[in-house]
This record gives C-alpha cells, structure tokens and sequence, in this order.
C-alpha cells in the first residue's frame, strides 16, 4: 500500500514547487508581470506544446541533448576507466579536465562555431564537451575509489589489466558512473539551451527561452523553462531507472 | 562423491596435552629444502608497514607440490606474507622466485581472508566461481559444466543464483573456495579459509582439500589458526614469530597420507602437533 | 539552372527587416539567388562566421564591430547597406522609469540616478559619451551595462531608474507603461552634434572572399537587397508585417515599432560618408576601433 | 625519486595542452585572429595580471566564487545528508533537484536580479544555487550509498536517527561530498562568469570575457579564459588536497 | 588482570568421542522457560527473503542473565535471528518483546560476523572502542580511562592508533569485540566474534568472556561454529535446523561455573558435546 503510494512521491516535490510558486505571484511578493503565476505559464505551454512552436523546440531539444550525452558517454566512460585506473595519469590530466570544468562552455562557442560550423554539430559538440568533462571526472573518481581487495582479487587470479579494467574497475565505479551521466546529462541540456540562446538557432528551447526574453513574453518564457526542467528531470529518471535495474549492490 | 563426508563427521578431534614437548624436533634452518626443489624461493625479504617492520630480511624455499601450513599470532604478517608472494602488494626489499617463471605466468588460486569484499557483488554466486575461467577463456558451456561439476563434488546445497550479499558468511566463504578451486592453480593460497564454515562444512572442506592436494601435487599454502587443521593437513607447518616476522620453526610432518580420523591419534601426530603448540606459545610469550 | 545559393547570417532583429522582405517577395529568388538562413545571434558570432567564410553575407553588423574586424582582418566585413538611426529613425535612446518621469524631462536630469545601458563597451561608452556631453561626469550616476533581454525586466523590477536602451525594448516599455523615451537619436544629436546626421550604426556586410570571388552573385543579392530597401521606404506599413513573422519583436508593438533608415552604401552621399567616417572616428576615440580607418575601405557601393 | 617527480605531473597536462594549442595555430590550422597563439594570449595574459585590470577582476572572480561554493556547501551539505538518510524524502525532492539542475541558471538571471538586483548578490545568490543543487545530489547520492554494515552498527550501539547522521552517514558520504564539491566550486566558477558577462557589472573575469569578445581582442580573451581555468583548477586542487588529507580511507 | 591468560594456554581442548550418544535428554519445549524469566520473547516470527523461508512462526525465550549459544548449519538464519532481535532488519510477522522495555530503551553489544565493515574507517582503532562511550555521553577523559582499563585488562598489544584499515583480520575482530565490550550491555550479541583470532587469542578471549558473563549476568547470544566452544560457555545451546529454522534442541548445560580446563573432560560436558552434535548432524543431513 505504502509502497504504492511511494512512485507518487515525486508529485510532493512538484505540489510543492507550483504551491510556493502560486504563493508568490498571487501574493504579489513578485510582480506578476516579471514572474507569471503557474496557471498562465501553464496555459502558454500548453498553447505552445499543443500544436505550437514548443512543442517542436521541444523535440529539437531531445535530440541535440540525446546526442551530446550519448557521444559524451561513448568517449567518457572508457576514458574515465582508463585515466581513473592510473592514478599518475589521471594526475597528469587533471589540470585539464579542471580547468575545463571551470571555464564556461558559453565562452567557447566562438571558437567552436570555427572548429564544427554554425550547423547542430557545433551545440551538440560544445554540450558534448562539457558532459564529457563531467562524466570522465565521475567515472575517474569511481574507479580510484574501487575496494581495493575487488582489484587484487582479480588481479590475483591472472586477469590482464585491460581485465581487470571492464571486469571489475568498470563495475566498481558504476554508481558513480551514474552521478557523472546524471551530471553530464543535465550540464549537457544546459549548454544545449545556452548554445541555442547565444549561438543562434532558430529552434530550440533555448531559442523559445531567449526570444520570449526579448519579447518580454514571460509566460513563454517561463513554459520553455519549465520544459527544460521537465526534461531534465526525465531524462534523470530515466537514468536513475537504468541505474536502479543495474547497480543493484551499491552499499553492500 | 568418494571423500563421504560421514567419515569425518562422526570423527570430532582433539587437541593433544601440553605435556608433550617437541624437544627431540632441531629447528630445521629457515630455508626449508629438503629434498624437493622449491617452488617459491623468498631472499632477503622485507617489509614495514610505516615504522612498523613486518617481515626483514626474511628467507623462506616452500617446495614444490607440499601443502605449508602457516601458524602464527593475530598480525605478524601470515596475510601480508602470502600477498607479496602472490604480488598483490610490493615488497621493500628481496626477491621472490618461482622456479625459474614469472610472477605473470604462474596460475594462483587465493581465497582471501576478506572473503566478503574479495566476491564481485555484480556477479551471481554461480558466475563468481565461474569467473577465473573465464579469465582463461575458457568457452561458456565449458565454464558452466566445470562450475556445475565442482558444486555437484562438493554437494554444496546453497542457491548459487544469488548475489553475494544476499548470502550468509559463511555461504559466501564456501563461494570463495569454490572460486579459488575452480581453476586448477599452480599454487593455491588460502588464508584462513575455513574460518566462516560450519562444523560440518569445516571438516568435510578440510577433506576436500587434502584429496585435491593428493591427486594434483598442487603447491598450497594454508593460513589457519587451528592447530589441529593446520598440522593435520600439512606437510610443513610454518610457524611464524610475533612481528618482525622470524621462522620460529618450520616443522615437517611426515604422517603418511590419505589422513584421516586415526591420523588424529596418531603419537606422531600428537607429538608433532604439541611440539608446534609449544614454539608458538613460546613466541606468543616472547612477544 | 540551379540557384545561386549564399549563406546569410542573420541576428533576427528588426534591423534584419530588409532582408525578410527581400526573401519573402521574392526579390533574391527572381535574381536566381536561394540564400541559406544562418541564425546568429549577435556580433562575435557573425565576425567569427565572416573570418571563417562560413557566411558570406551578414545581415546586420554592428558598425563599429565590423570596423573592429576589418582592423583584425583587413576586407572580412564590406557593407553594401547601412542602417541609419536619428531623433527620427529611433533605437538607441535614453529612457526613465515611469514614477521617474516628473522629475527627468532631459538627459541631464538622469543626475544622481542608477542606469543602466546596453551590452558592450560601444554602447557603453556611447552612452557615457551622450552623458558627458550634456555635462554629467562620471561619478554624477552610476551604470552597469545589461544582457538586451533583461531590459524591461529590469525597469518594470525598478532595479535600475533609467538608461541607455534599444529598440524594440524602448517601445515595449512605453507599452506596457513601465519606463518613458527621454531622447532617441543621441549619436546623431550628441556624438555627431546633429540631429540631422545619420548615425549608421549598423548595415549589411559581405566578405571580400565572396565580392571577388562570385562578384555577379553579390552583385544581384546587393540589387535584391536594394529592391527591399525601396519597398520599404515606400510601403512601411506594408513591410512592418514582416517584423512580426520573422524577428525578435512582440505582435502588440509591430506597428508602433520605429523604422530605421535603410540606405544602400552606392547612394550615400559624401556628407553621409562623412558621418559615418566620424562615426568611426568616435569608435576609434572610445577605444572600441583600435586604430583609425577609412571607411571607404569597408563600403562597396552595387 | 620517482615520487618526487610525481608532484610535477600536471605539468604534462599543462604542456600537452600548450602544444597542441601552439600546433594548431602555427599551422594555421584555426584564423590566428579568432585563435591567438599561446604567447600571444600569455603576453595579454601577463600584461592584465601585472597590475592590468585582469588581475583585479581575478580577485573579484575569486571573492564571488567563493562565497558561493561557502554558502553552497554550508546549505547544501546538511541537506544533502538530510535527504540522502530518507529514500523518500529525497524521492519527494528529486524532481525539484533534477529539475533546477537540468534548467540554464542564467534562464535564473531575470529572477534573481528581480529578487537581489544588479549587485554581487545577484551573481552569488545564482551561482551559490547552481552549486547547491549539485551538491546536494552528490551528498544525497554518498549518503544514500553508505555502506550498510556501518550504519547497522552504529544503530545497534543505541545511535540516535541524529547520531548516525553525523557520526557514519556524514562519514561514508565524504568521498562523494567532495565530489560534490569540486563539481560545485567549477559550476559556480562558471555561474559568476556567465554573470558577470551578462547581467551589469564593471569587473570580474566574466566581464573581461564579454568585453574582450566585443572588442575582437581574442589574445585578452583567451587569457581571461585562461585566467578562469587556472582558477578553477586551483580551487579543485585545494578540495582535493583536503580530500586526501581527510578521507584517507577510500575504497578500504 | 586477574585472569592470567597463562592458565589458558596450556589448556588445548578436546572433542568428545563420536560414540556419546545423548539420547537421555528429552528435547525441550521449542520455548525454554526453565525458572528464569524471559529476557527476550519471540512470537510468531516469520521472515522470507525473497522466496526463501528463514523463519515461519518461530517461537523462542531467551531467559535473562543466560548465554544462548547458537549452533546450526551455514545459512539458516542465525545472524538474521539476531538481526531481528536487535531491530536491524524488519520481521516480516511476529513480536519480540524484551522483558515489558521498548527495543530503543536497550543498551545491545554487537560483535558483528561482518567486523570488518562494522568498524569506522574514518576512526583510528582507539576511538572506535570508544565510540558506544560517547553515544552514551560519557565524558571524554573518563571514556579514555574506561577504554583503556579494558584494553589493560585484555592486555592487548595492538596498536590502537591505527586505522581499523591498516590492521590485520584478527586485530580488527578483537576492535570489534573490545567496542561491544566497553560498554556494559544488558544484552551481548556476539556473532562468530572469534572466527579470526588466533589460536592463544580465541581461548584467552573465551575465558574473558566468561568472567564477564559471570561478573555482569549479562544476557549473552553467541553463535559459533566450535561445538566445544559453544557447549563450553553457554546456559544452554540452541540448536537450530536448516532453514526454515526449527529449534531443533535447545539443550540445558548444568556444568558449574567458573568452567575451566578441567570442565572439558567433564564426563557431562563430554557427553552434552556429543548429544549436540548428534542433533546438529541429524539435522544437517535430513536438509
Ligand atoms: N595496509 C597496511 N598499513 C599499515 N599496516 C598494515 C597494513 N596491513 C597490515 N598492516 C599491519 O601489518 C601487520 C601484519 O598484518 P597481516 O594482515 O599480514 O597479519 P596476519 O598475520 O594475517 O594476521 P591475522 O591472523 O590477524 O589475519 C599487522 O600488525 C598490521 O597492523
Ligand atoms: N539480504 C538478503 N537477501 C536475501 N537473502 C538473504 C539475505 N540475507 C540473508 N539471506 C539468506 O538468508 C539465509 C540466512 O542467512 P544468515 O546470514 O542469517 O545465515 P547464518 O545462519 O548466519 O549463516 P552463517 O553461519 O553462514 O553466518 C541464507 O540462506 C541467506 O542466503
Ligand atoms: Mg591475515
Ligand atoms: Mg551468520
């Protein structure tokens, strides 16, 4: 019964945001006009999904972020396992990794468009980038953080050490592998919305986000926002899905 | 099944008096060689562990295709002595050999004595035993009818289905041996391998054991702090001083083998066994 | 045969407007010429596409960042149009929050107050240069510049009092009610010392690259571009429509929307030449243009 | 001796980054005006920092970033170790942390600088929210993989629900905090230069960035960058330093 | 110290003979109420894991100021058994109740069979006996004190400044021990906590256990897989089948305490011995 109700528990989070929501716009603790109340952001996405252009930035959304976080992982996860698997590697590289950890992605994209063009290539490659650098960092983290005893007793029995990296390095630092894709994931649908502010697009949530901001269209703006969120959260789910289906020992 | 086990269960043991001394034993000298060529040749091994001095300047020969039993104090090294050899951790200084191979080339089999966080929790209890063959690569259907024949030997009853941590300890110890024996290793560590098992799992294990050694001639060396078993199944017994680790004694056992209940009574048995009580206590005390 | 295609970046601003208009009359298309829409928003974006010949055609440059980049890369950027803004052509202008508006009347009364202005060192220092002219120094108010899309918010939110604006902002702002135009047109009256002056502060570019390397297509894009320009002087009306299908400005403001002066570099006159070499030269002054430059070097008259 | 020289290997990160970037430029491969040449960039570099405006907009860049990561962390730690003891507590939330992590915090900006203004506030309060959600998720995560045994344990000595928060669970999640933290202090970095780029201000490096790129100053730029990488990889290096020194037990 | 552990040493154990047969005692009641009243009363205790039936409707006393060795076969639920009874982990059915107090108002010691994960790595050895001190908010200088007379008492010889990480298995096991022990628990649960100690260590502990049993009357849960042991301390020795649990015996050990060498060859600790292993093994064999 308890258990029932459980998959319900993410609402108390969303109750929770649209009540506090309401609470300020119908107060008027903030000008309506700068935040709109739930119910009118909610009619414009709804106007905006439902046949309208959100619907279709929507979708191109998706997809950009789908590709970035999906190239992102491809070259991460290996990467990770094998710079976490040496530690004097991992340092040699850190300082790279870091550094472009901090820097933000939106000051690369001059240098991007150059590299990739002004096509998709150079959104999705810049969000690649930036999940790459999280999800290497986690995945580098997990496999330095592996019980020690897991390692030697593979070691022990004779795997090779390319072995001992996908039979027990790669396993050990699942849990944290699905931090750095949950990461990477939500980083890579940021720059993705950033990119498509700042660089130019002519679809996109970013592109609903900055042309509603320029309309001074708040409701709309607000509804491209929300399904940004929205889609962060879902794909996070879907993630933490994977994650619960596969890394079934964690703690133990 | 030709070891019944009912032959050892009904066979309780008993520990010989402390009235017999080992006085007529000499001290075989460090290097151990007698007559067989050793295995793994240990010079001038030493180890610290931040000031604490584990092993220095330590020489040990185990010879080949002999069971050494290792007996000594809670952490005077018998654990850090088998990883080293097994090169799981470095040594300060010395060397170890094999008889002419490559640490690399030798097939070991180790149960460790963290049983628990040795078994990959990812994997079920069946596909842990099953692993090191697959590090041979050996084909899938081979694996599986390897895996299901030792299980079938040992007449394990417990459900090999599930993960490790859904299993007691002393399930999953037994899981750890089966790992270790799946393969057959060139040299089989096991330390303190019995420790999680049964009273009935224990003695029956132990014969297991003393048939694998009989029939293959594999090089073994047991961690145990059971006299009895230790002395029981070995051919030498290693006994270890408080750290730094000296050879307080590294006594033969020349009872004749197959072993079994009346070996327990055996007076050479018992002496030998007294003897080997009477060194460690001494050590203990010295210590 | 095949149409000519050109690749056009275009910040989708009301700027842009002639070349909406060119497209959806078809005036590129009867020219044989299918230009490629590239979205990019702002200047550092279309200048790193220009150097990179991943546009041929910029559909608004800011004039001084054109100029910026003809200094960097001699030839990237050559303006076939320009966009001219005066007291009659609004876009850059000073604007006061509406409980403010008793008590500023002028640029001077912005005495005291917090203001805000455009993104950028040019606007920036255009800004300060206007403030100065009408005898406020620095330390006299204080300003931040601020991301174009935050400006209504900012002045309905009352974080700041008033400033330095653009359109369609400014005119959003009068609609909605929460700030008030003090003065349009401040380059020309202030920074060129008269209104009369065109302040060509942005155009239409084309790479060298593409001038001389298919100089008939620029040719007949320049003449599309040009038919657009006449439509628009003559029907402003008309073409207002193409605002709302195609830039950045809200449906409720089209008609009220400020025109610019939109001139073919071929007809300006040299007093406009004039004002817009001292145009540059203002650039230069604030730092933004890091050495002078002739400006006949960056027009090319079709 | 080989120890010794490992306190050098970022270095190789540094020089592999140099020569790859001093290749690309000698070659001619990317418009040295879009992309200077590391001493180009170096020489900007050193003229900004030596008594140039860059140096005074680090120290600003520093002073925000870490008021952000100390407010982010004093918040989001106890949080995150709050939600991360209750499965579903945090279940509840999770859609609102995935959410706001998923959303650009400049979509925030508007919000903000209507709540705090143009000031520092502003660009602290938005940073310090990016980074609390990061944080937090990390926290959560750590708290929620606490080795079960220890937990049970302390719970059998008569631990109280508090007890066993802060004497194991705190404990058991320091290895994944810090991750938290480094991901935090980057995201936070990052945040203030964005906003210093975009929302009103005289200084910090994001205002150098955004100057410079107006300017077509590309050697100013890229040093500023520079100078926003090496910041980050400093503030990293200080988390890590304090990782080793306190969570000396990793994967044991 | 009082009791020298010398007086130990010398003192190997024996087995009883296999030809003891214990059918003179009748099986008690699954429900072991003789005189003493119930510390712990279980009821209708179920619990599954998965498909597999641990306990279904199990019933047991545990009468206060006894020690309850639990023997039985490798995973049928004595460390869930206790688990459940110190609210670790849920009962699916049923009621323990403790002598009319709630489970939270129970000081409990725990030696758990995993020690090496029950420790904190993030202590150094010294603090982690000490941590139940500081639950109960003792005062730091008397919690020093209190940990150190017991390590005093012990005599142990480890060095405590280490991290629980940095010791051998046996060392951390008696950590764990010295941590259930420092406070004065009303109930001890002691789960295999001898199964890494070394041979002197394991006997030097039994007795010390036993003193403290004797002095304190603390109610004492130990399971072990030593017969001899298990008879040798407790009150009575539970039996316990395959799963699903059933009591198979729960066998009275009359022998006067303080039980010492001497009580091994004991012809009624002799015989109890046998008694329990002819049930043990009966069970054994019928799962
Ligand atoms: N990683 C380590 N760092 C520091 N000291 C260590 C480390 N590992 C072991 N030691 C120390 O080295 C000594 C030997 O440890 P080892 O595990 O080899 O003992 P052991 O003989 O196997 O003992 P036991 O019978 O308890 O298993 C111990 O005193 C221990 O404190
Ligand atoms: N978390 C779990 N999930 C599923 N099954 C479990 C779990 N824990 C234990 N079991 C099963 O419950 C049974 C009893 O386990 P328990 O640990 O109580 O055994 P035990 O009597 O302590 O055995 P041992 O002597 O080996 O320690 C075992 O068969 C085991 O497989
Ligand atoms: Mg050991
Ligand atoms: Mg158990």
């Amino acid at each position: 019964m308890i258990r029932r109700l459980d998959a319900f528990l993410p609402l108390v989070g969303v109750v929770g945001l649209l009540a506090i929501w309401s609470l300020v716009t119908s107060r008027g603790w903030v000008d309506p006009v700068l935040l709109p109340s739930p119910a009118e952001t909610f009619k414009a996405f709804w106007k905006g999904m439902d046949g309208g252009a959100l619907g279709f930035d929507f979708v191109k959304t998706v997809y950009r972020t789908t590709m970035a976080t999906a190239i992102a992982a491809v070259i991460a996860i290996p990467l990770g396992i094998m710079l976490g698997s040496s530690e004097r590697l991992y340092r040699s590289l850190e300082f790279v990794i870091d550094f472009f950890r901090s820097t933000p992605a939106s000051a690369m994209f001059p240098l991007f468009l150059v590299l990739f063009g002004v096509g998709d290539e150079t959104k999705i490659s810049v969000a690649a980038f930036g999940a790459i650098l999280v999800i290497l960092f986690n995945v580098a983290y997990g496999v330095m953080n592996a019980r020690k005893t897991r390692l030697l007793a593979a070691k022990v029995m004779g795997a090779s050490r390319l072995r001992v990296l996908f039979d027990v390095m790669l396993w050990e630092s699942l849990p944290q592998t699905f931090v750095g894709l949950r990461n990477g994931v939500s980083l890579a649908l940021v720059i993705i919305v950033v990119a498509e502010m700042f660089i130019g697009s002519q679809d996109g949530l970013g592109h609903s986000v900055f042309e509603a901001q320029q309309l001074f269209d708040m409701p709309r703006m607000y509804a491209a926002i929300a399904a940004a969120g929205a889609l962060g959260y879902g794909l996070n789910l879907l993630f933490l899905t994977i994650e619960r289906r596969f890394v079934h020992w964690s703690g133990k | 099944m030709d070891a019944t086990p009912d032959a050892v269960r009904s066979s309780p043991t008993g520990y010989a008096s402390p009235d017999h001394h080992g006085e007529e034993f000499p001290s075989t000298p460090p290097v151990g060689g007698a007559g067989k060529r050793p295995h793994v040749t240990i010079r001038g091994l030493s180890k610290r562990f931040g000031r604490t001095v584990i092993y220095d300047d330590f020489d040990l020969d185990i010879p080949r295709g002999e069971l050494i039993s290792v007996f000594g104090p809670n952490g005077c090294g018998k654990s850090t002595l088998i990883n080293m050899i097994a090169g799981l951790i470095p040594v300060d200084a010395g060397r170890i050999l094999f008889d002419g191979m490559l640490l690399s080339e030798i097939k070991f089999g180790y149960v460790f004595q963290n049983y628990r966080e040795a078994l990959f929790p990812w994997m079920r209890a069946f596909d842990n035993i099953a692993y090191p063959l697959k590090l041979m690569k050996v084909p899938a259907a081979e694996r599986k009818a390897r895996t299901e024949a030792l299980v079938e030997r040992l007449g394990v009853k417990i459900d090999l289905n599930l993960h490790p941590y859904h299993m007691s300890g002393g399930q999953q110890q037994l899981v750890s041996i089966m790992r270790a024996l799946v393969v057959e290793p060139e040299i089989l560590f096991l330390d303190e391998p019995f420790s999680a098992l049964d009273y009935e799992m224990t003695l029956f294990m132990r014969e297991q054991l003393q048939k694998l050694f009989i029939e293959s001639g594999t090089t073994m060396v047991l961690v145990s702090h059971d006299l009895e078993e230790a002395v029981y199944l070995a051919d030498r017994v290693l006994l270890l001083s408080r750290h730094p680790a000296r050879v307080a004694d590294f006594v033969p056992v020349s009872v004749a083998r197959p072993r079994g209940d009346e070996t327990l009574s055996d007076p050479e048995f018992v002496r030998l066994k007294a003897h080997c009580l009477e060194v460690f206590q001494r050590e203990v005390r010295r210590g | 045969a095949a149409q000519d295609k050109v690749k056009v970046g275009v910040f989708p601003i009301s700027s842009s407007l002639p070349y909406f208009v060119a497209l959806e009359k078809g005036y590129f298309k009867a020219r044989n010429i299918d230009p490629e829409t590239i979205t990019l928003m702002g200047g550092p974006a279309n200048v790193a596409a220009l150097m990179t010949n991943q546009i041929e055609v910029s559909a608004v440059l800011v004039t001084l960042e054109g100029l910026n980049a003809n200094v960097k890369k001699p030839g990237v950027a050559m303006y076939i149009a320009m966009h001219s803004q005066t007291p009659e052509y609004k876009m850059e202008q000073f604007v006061v929050r509406t409980g403010l508006t008793d008590k500023v009347k002028s640029i001077a009364d912005l005495k005291g107050l917090k203001l805000m202005s455009a993104p950028g060192p040019a606007n920036l220092n255009t800004a300060k240069g206007v403030l100065a002219k009408v005898g406020l120094k620095d330390g006299d108010y204080t300003i931040d510049q601020l991301d174009m899309g935050q400006h209504v918010n900012a002045m309905k939110a009352g974080t700041f009092d008033g400033g330095y604006t653009l359109e369609p902002g400014a005119t959003i702002m009068e609609k909605l009610g929460v700030a008030k135009r003090i003065e349009a047109g401040v380059i020309s009256t202030y920074i060129l010392g008269n209104p009369k002056a065109d302040a060509f502060a942005a155009g239409c570019a084309f790479t060298s690259d593409f001038i001389a390397k298919r100089p008939d297509v620029a040719k007949r894009f320049a003449e599309g571009w040009a038919e657009a320009v006449a439509f628009i002087k003559a029907n402003p009306t008309e073409a207002r429509k193409y605002l709302a299908k195609n830039t950045m400005t809200p449906d409720n403001v089209v008609d009220e929307v400020p025109m610019l002066g939109y001139t073919m570099t071929k007809d300006m006159s040299p007093e406009q030449l004039g004002w817009l070499q001292q145009f540059a030269d203002f650039g230069t002054q604030i730092g933004v243009v890091p050495e002078k430059i002739d400006v006949k070097k960056v027009v090319k008259g079709f």
